[in-house]
């Protein structure tokens, strides 16, 4: 870490979820944007005392399934009644019975696509470089331990008073994050 | 905590006797740091001797499956015992059981964590992989048995010279999107679990090579909170989209039988008994898998009796709900007064394939009974035994579905007896050894167990717990 | 700690996205091109053993086709003509050109010459010369300008959707019958092409049959 | 699970108004049954088998999460486990006494009764001995009592449980559930087969005791959830109630919405595509006249309409929707057994104008049974007191005290500051 870097975020230290969180209650108070909670598991409960609203993830999913289900169905249709009817069994050459498996599929693996590359997106990830992986003591993050880092771009932020703010709320080994 | 607060808002409260307490998942009281400890350890330690012994035994069969399929190729189908009545063999039973067995990994990542059973986050890891091999194996057989596979891309509706679609009214073509559907979406799934745990090893990696290998593909999680925010959604999404998915995939390859006109084929319950049947050799092999799996990597604390006794009496659930089904089979086939029905089920139990069947029902229904008996769920040797004959049992269930209800025709004329070859015998051998090299790789470079779902999942992760750091009284 | 990723790394997502989607454009339409009998089978012209010109027999001597292919209009197959057939003009034209050694040669031991086949259907696919031709369908559909090949040539992809283009829309190449083995006919105009082969296919009760069994069977 | 929401704060719900309501239906059901009896006996046998099998829906529905609660050792369903008790302790007397009119008029319902020489139809002579008088007769008998038996020894038990708080009680309903499951199979089976597939007994179908079962649990659901609702606000279960009763109670709602579709789709399915005529009368006749509508009706109300209803999670915990929602299941499945049961006597379409005979008899057996209810729950607590598991199920479980243990790169230590109760006491 060179001397001229800028810096990136303050960090804190938690050592239990709970602490984590009524510190993290307490930063939303405060009105900050540009700030997060890192945790090795998914904390019940730290979304609401976060403020975060609801996951956005849902509509990939459900855009997805409803263009996979409509790709089936139309392609279907197309395939086996408009550009090459195959009269087999005595069946209808299209019927929503029998496009129903595979369009079902379709809407499935659709849906499945928009979970994983929406969540993808709403996370910007993958990121490979990121200040916070050169931290020392972060690899504690996905061990056993809660850090609460916010950015130095937050417009609430105010170096030493928000510091300050971190100390008073339980966080230890307080440091500047370099970019 | 139990004993200071008799009544909690009026009503009495009283703490379970001790017979009925609930055993806590991580058994020893493990913690938080323990459980990345124990997990990535095993991908951390040198290289344990019986691991290279397994493996050499697993690539080993593996290029026998290699070397089958090969002479499959170069010579034609007939190398195979397949022929006239019988022309569907052990190729279509291999894949039924192959893709049945994976049912168990998904019902475990998403049934369970739909009906927010906590006890699935230790084995749904290893469940899942399960899945995703017993795919891989499974997809092997519908795509060899066309006799040309290089025309197998065909299948798919991709514009060819011939000018011509697949024909999507049947049920092998609604198997290709189930199957290939399934595979694509339970590697998704299994991948994204993996994302926070690759992060652990990457965390922890002390060489360069593993650093820049579990960083890549851990794509730089950081355990952000607005980002396990949409994680979560996006895992229950998944969830939720597999539930479904994994109760059409053996509907779809049981509508390959029973949308015919067959006797033994066509019969309306197949859907949801082809599901239970999945499920239920699924169960017998994560078992089978798991028993000396927790032995082997020390995670006893981790995988504990709990969860075997819970997995016994799922096995014992699903094999009951096959039993029934059974049942309905030959009742509805009496019911129905259709001689040929009746012929066919008669033909199961007492013609010349008499010994699959009952090989099938003692396995399927009889044994797993002896799950209800807690003294059997408790003793690992076994249960070990008993997931075993469950995998038996259900490979001789499509066998018997599928060679039972072909080689009696109408007319005895067009009677015959099937036999396998060694080429048909090898092949499924050697499909065994594709799964246990994958698994093995598996073991030893991914973290088997779901680090941070069973960090979750303890007393110490809840914030309002008292282990968690919430103070007495401070309820929210 | 992972600090072994430089900070370009992070732009990796988009270039490996924007390489897939070439890579990936790239193959599919590789495939779709260099994989169907489009490519693979048209242009296929091997050496035969005899330098037979079609365009100097057809073109500037004026044989017709059944002269030699004399079968064509009685069976589902159009045969090769046998050796003695070429020596029918031969034994008087050319007698003794070095280049008919071996048609001479097989005429007298009865040992056919080993012509390379060059146009072939599937085995699964049941084909019939004679069905075609007596109902108006022109060598040159399938076989192309053969009488102006000095070497035959493979000009048609003959690929089962090559077969289905003419199936379903059969007026567009049916003719009279006295213009199918004229490989240079050309009705005046298409709008003609079409009425007159909409009437042919009346008049003939010709369908337009595109179920597997027309051809498959 | 957090606290529950807000309803809470609402004034308990008073019940007082709708006291009368059993009566009414009693009264007014019993004037239209009477009526439909002397107007149309054969509508009124029919009217009155659908009304007996809706309520049997419920009952063997009952049962089955009563069964299914001891099986799966569950704790989150403590506090509804009584009042199903005793809905599934209606099957007898009450349910056996409603039988009665189905077994006196067996042969206006079941035409293969009155088949004169049995053995010359092959599907009747197949069915031998099953379908003769003593076989329908017996089997009827049999199975009233299994459900007797099931449905009385739970509930004794649990009763038992309320006074002692043993433990043993617990594993007593286990054993009855675990033998039980498999009778309660059996017996539903025959059951529906008897009593409802019987009316066509040319048809067969292997799903068709799943399909039943289907339906009824997810009646059953539906109507757990309201029971649940109104004992939360009029005060009797607000103490050992939680959020998550709810959710479980409304997942299982639409797992089960889900399950009936899936079953019945398949069931449709295949014989649609195998399309075998023995099998395809049975739908080819429920696809003409207004039966047509009854069936869209069903594939849109019995499946898409609730699948998108309880889609949201949130929803599944907000009264005011869910309410309709669980009153529409009543009045689906009732559309479901119709198309199970009126075509056989009305071929030609929904027999519109019968409804009246129809509702009649409902709406006697619905206030008989909800008198009968409403008693037995006075007579007992409202939820198993004592049950060892209760304190889970309100969200109280008794934390065990285990400290963070340490590992390679655990510093645990530094947790000095931490409460005693955090390390247990081990550092």
């Amino acid at each position: 870490m060179s001397e001229s870097a800028t810096p990136y975020g303050l960090i804190a230290e938690f050592s239990t979820p709970a602490d984590a969180m009524h510190a993290a209650e307490k930063i939303r108070d405060q009105g900050f944007k540009r700030w997060d909670v890192y945790s090795p598991y998914p904390v019940h409960g730290m979304d609401k005392a976060m403020g975060l609203g609801n996951s956005k993830v849902g509509w990939f999913t459900f855009i997805g399934g409803v263009s996979g289900y409509t790709l089936g169905m139309v392609m279907i249709w197309f395939m086996n009644k408009f550009d090459y009817a195959i009269p087999v069994g005595g069946k209808p050459m299209f019927s929503p019975f029998s496009a129903f498996p595979p369009s079902y599929e379709l809407t499935i693996l659709l849906g499945a696509f928009g979970a994983l590359f929406g969540m993808f997106i709403m996370n910007r990830l993958p990121r490979l470089h990121h200040p916070l992986l050169k931290h020392a003591r972060f690899k504690l993050a996905s061990h056993d331990r809660f850090f609460i880092v916010i950015e130095c771009h937050d417009p609430s932020y105010r170096g030493d008073e928000t510091r300050a703010l971190l100390e008073s709320l339980g966080g230890r080994n307080i440091e500047v994050v370099e970019e | 905590m139990a004993e200071s607060a008799n009544t909690v808002q009026g009503a009495p409260m009283i703490a379970p006797p001790r017979e009925l307490e609930r055993i806590p998942l991580v058994s020893n009281r493990r913690g938080l740091g323990w459980l990345s400890d124990a997990v990535a350890g095993i991908s951390e330690k040198p290289t344990p001797r019986w691991w290279w012994y397994a493996l050499a035994g697993s690539v080993g069969t593996m290029s026998i499956c290699f070397a089958m399929i090969a002479y499959l190729m170069s010579t034609g189908v007939g190398v195979w015992g397949l022929g006239h009545p019988v022309m569907w063999g052990w190729a279509i039973v291999n894949f039924v059981w192959w893709i049945g067995i994976g049912h168990a990994g998904t019902l475990i990542s998403a049934i369970l964590f739909l009906l927010r059973q906590r006890w699935r986050t230790a084995v749904n890891r290893a469940a899942e992989a399960m899945t995703i091999f017993a795919v891989m194996c499974a997809g092997i057989f519908p795509v060899i048995h066309v006799g040309r596979i290089w025309f197998a891309w065909w299948l798919f509706p991709i514009p060819n010279a011939n000018g011509i679609w697949p024909q999507f009214r049947s049920p092998l073509m609604w198997d290709v999107f189930a199957v290939s559907t399934y595979f694509t979406v339970s590697l998704l799934f299994w991948y994204m679990g993996l994302i926070p745990d690759l992060a652990v090893l990457r965390d922890r990696a002390k060489t360069k090579l593993r650093k820049f290998l579990y960083g890549l593909f851990s794509l730089g999680w950081l355990g952000a909170n607005r980002h396990w925010s949409n994680y979560e959604k996006a895992y229950l999404l998944l969830a939720g989209l597999s539930t479904p998915l994994v109760l059409s995939v053996h509907s779809i390859v049981s509508l390959d039988f029973s949308v015919s006109q067959l006797p033994g084929w066509h019969t309306t319950i197949f859907p949801p008994y082809f599901v239970a049947g999945a499920v239920f050799s699924g169960f017998g092999m994560v078992l089978t898998l798991l028993i000396p799996l927790r032995k082997m990597c020390g995670l006893e604390d981790v995988i504990t009796m709990r969860h075997v006794d819970l997995m016994c009496k799922v096995t014992l659930a699903t094999g009951t709900i096959v039993g029934y089904a059974y049942g309905m089979e030959v009742f509805i086939a009496w019911y129905g007064g259709n001689p040929y029905e009746q012929f066919a089920f008669w033909n199961r139990a007492f013609g010349p394939y008499w010994w699959s069947y009952w090989i099938m029902i003692s396995c399927n229904v009889i044994f797993p009974q002896l799950f209800w008996f807690r003294k059997v769920r408790h003793s690992l040797k076994v249960v070990w035994i008993i997931s075993i004959l469950v995998n038996v049992g259900m490979w001789f269930e499509r066998f018997v579905i599928v060679v039972t209800s072909l080689n009696r025709d109408f007319l005895p004329a067009n009677w015959g007896y099937y036999v396998p070859t060694w080429v048909d015998i090898m092949t499924y051998v050697g499909t065994f050894g594709l799964f246990f090299t994958f698994f093995l790789l598996f073991l030893r470079f991914l973290p088997i167990v779901a680090i941070a779902e069973v960090k979750g999942v303890i007393p110490q992760a809840d914030p309002h717990h008292p282990l968690g750091g919430a103070k007495p009284g401070a309820h929210h | 700690m992972s600090d072994i990723f430089p900070k370009w790394t992070n732009r990796l997502p988009a270039l490996v996205l924007t390489g897939a989607a070439l890579v990936g454009t790239a193959a599919v339409a590789g495939a779709w091109y260099y994989f169907t009998p489009k490519y693979s089978r048209v242009g296929y012209q091997p050496i035969q053993p005899v330098a037979f010109s079609h365009n100097i027999h057809v073109d500037q001597l004026g044989l017709d086709c059944r002269y030699c292919h004399n079968g064509v209009e009685k069976a589902w197959y159009s045969n090769v003509p046998s050796s003695t057939l070429c020596m029918n003009c031969h034994n008087q034209v050319l007698k003794e050109d070095a280049r008919l050694a071996l048609v001479r040669e097989s005429a007298a031991s009865g040992t056919p010459i080993p012509w390379v086949q060059v146009h072939k259907v599937p085995d699964f696919v049941y084909f019939n010369h004679s069905v075609h031709v007596n109902r108006g369908i022109s060598c040159v559909h399938c076989h192309g300008q053969v009488n102006q090949m000095d070497e035959v040539r493979h000009a048609q992809p003959l690929s089962m959707s090559f077969c289905l283009e003419c199936h379903r829309h059969p007026e567009l190449k049916i003719r009279p019958v006295d213009k199918v083995y004229d490989l240079n006919w050309q009705a005046e105009s298409e709008t003609q092409q079409i009425a007159e082969g909409k009437r042919l296919m009346q008049e003939w009760n010709v369908q337009s049959l595109d179920n597997c069994s027309a051809c498959h069977r | 699970m957090s606290s529950p929401k807000t309803h809470t704060e609402a004034p308990p719900l008073d019940l007082t108004r709708w006291r009368n309501v059993p009566n009414l239906l009693v009264a007014s059901g019993a004037v239209l049954a009477l009526l439909g009896l002397v107007v149309n006996p054969t509508q009124f046998a029919h009217s009155w088998l659908l009304g007996f099998m809706f309520c049997l829906s419920l009952a063997l529905g009952a049962l089955f999460l009563v069964m299914v609660h001891h099986l799966f050792d569950a704790g989150w369903s403590v506090p509804i486990r009584r009042f199903c008790e005793h809905i599934a302790n209606l099957v007898f007397p009450w349910l056996a006494a409603f039988f009665v009119p189905v077994a006196l008029f067996a042969p206006k319902l079941y035409h293969w009764m009155q088949v004169e020489d049995p053995h010359a139809d092959h599907a009747l002579h197949a069915k031998f001995p099953l379908f003769t008088w003593p076989g329908f007769y017996l089997i009827s008998i049999a199975c009233f009592a299994v459900w007797w038996w099931l449905a009385k020894n739970l509930r004794a038990a649990s009763l038992e449980q309320d006074r002692t708080g043993a433990a043993a009680c617990t594993h007593r309903m286990r054993r009855y559930a675990a033998g039980g499951i498999v009778l309660f199979a059996i017996t539903l089976t025959l059951a529906a087969i008897l009593w409802m597939k019987g009316m066509m007994y040319h048809w067969f179908s292997t799903m068709y005791g799943v399909y039943y079962f289907a339906g009824s649990v997810w009646m059953t659901l539906g109507t757990v959830y309201v029971i649940t609702m109104v004992l939360k606000r009029n005060g009797t279960l607000t103490k050992v109630l939680h959020e998550h009763q709810f959710y479980y109670i409304g997942s299982l709602l639409f797992a089960f919405t889900v399950f009936y579709a899936y079953i019945h789709f398949s069931q449709y399915f295949i014989i649609w595509n195998a399309n075998i005529p023995e099998e395809t009368f049975w739908y080819v006749l429920r696809e003409k006249g207004t039966w047509w509508y009854v069936g869209m009706i069903l594939i849109f109300g019995h499946f898409f309409l609730p699948f998108l209803a309880l889609l949201r999670i949130d929803l599944k915990l907000t009264f005011w929707w869910m309410t309709p929602i669980c009153i529409w299941t009543w009045l689906m499945h009732y559309f479901d057994l119709s198309f199970n049961i009126m075509p056989s006597l009305h071929p030609e379409g929904f027999p519109i104008w019968w409804v009246w005979v129809d509702l009649g008899c409902l709406a006697l057996m619905v206030g008989l049974l909800a008198r009968a209810f409403l008693a037995a729950f006075q007579q007992h607590a409202p939820y198993p007191v004592q049950d060892p598991r209760l304190c889970e199920a309100m969200g109280l479980l008794a934390p065990c005290a285990s400290p963070i243990s340490g590992g390679d790169m655990d510093e645990t230590e530094e947790l000095a500051d931490a409460m005693p109760e955090t390390t247990g006491g081990a550092k």
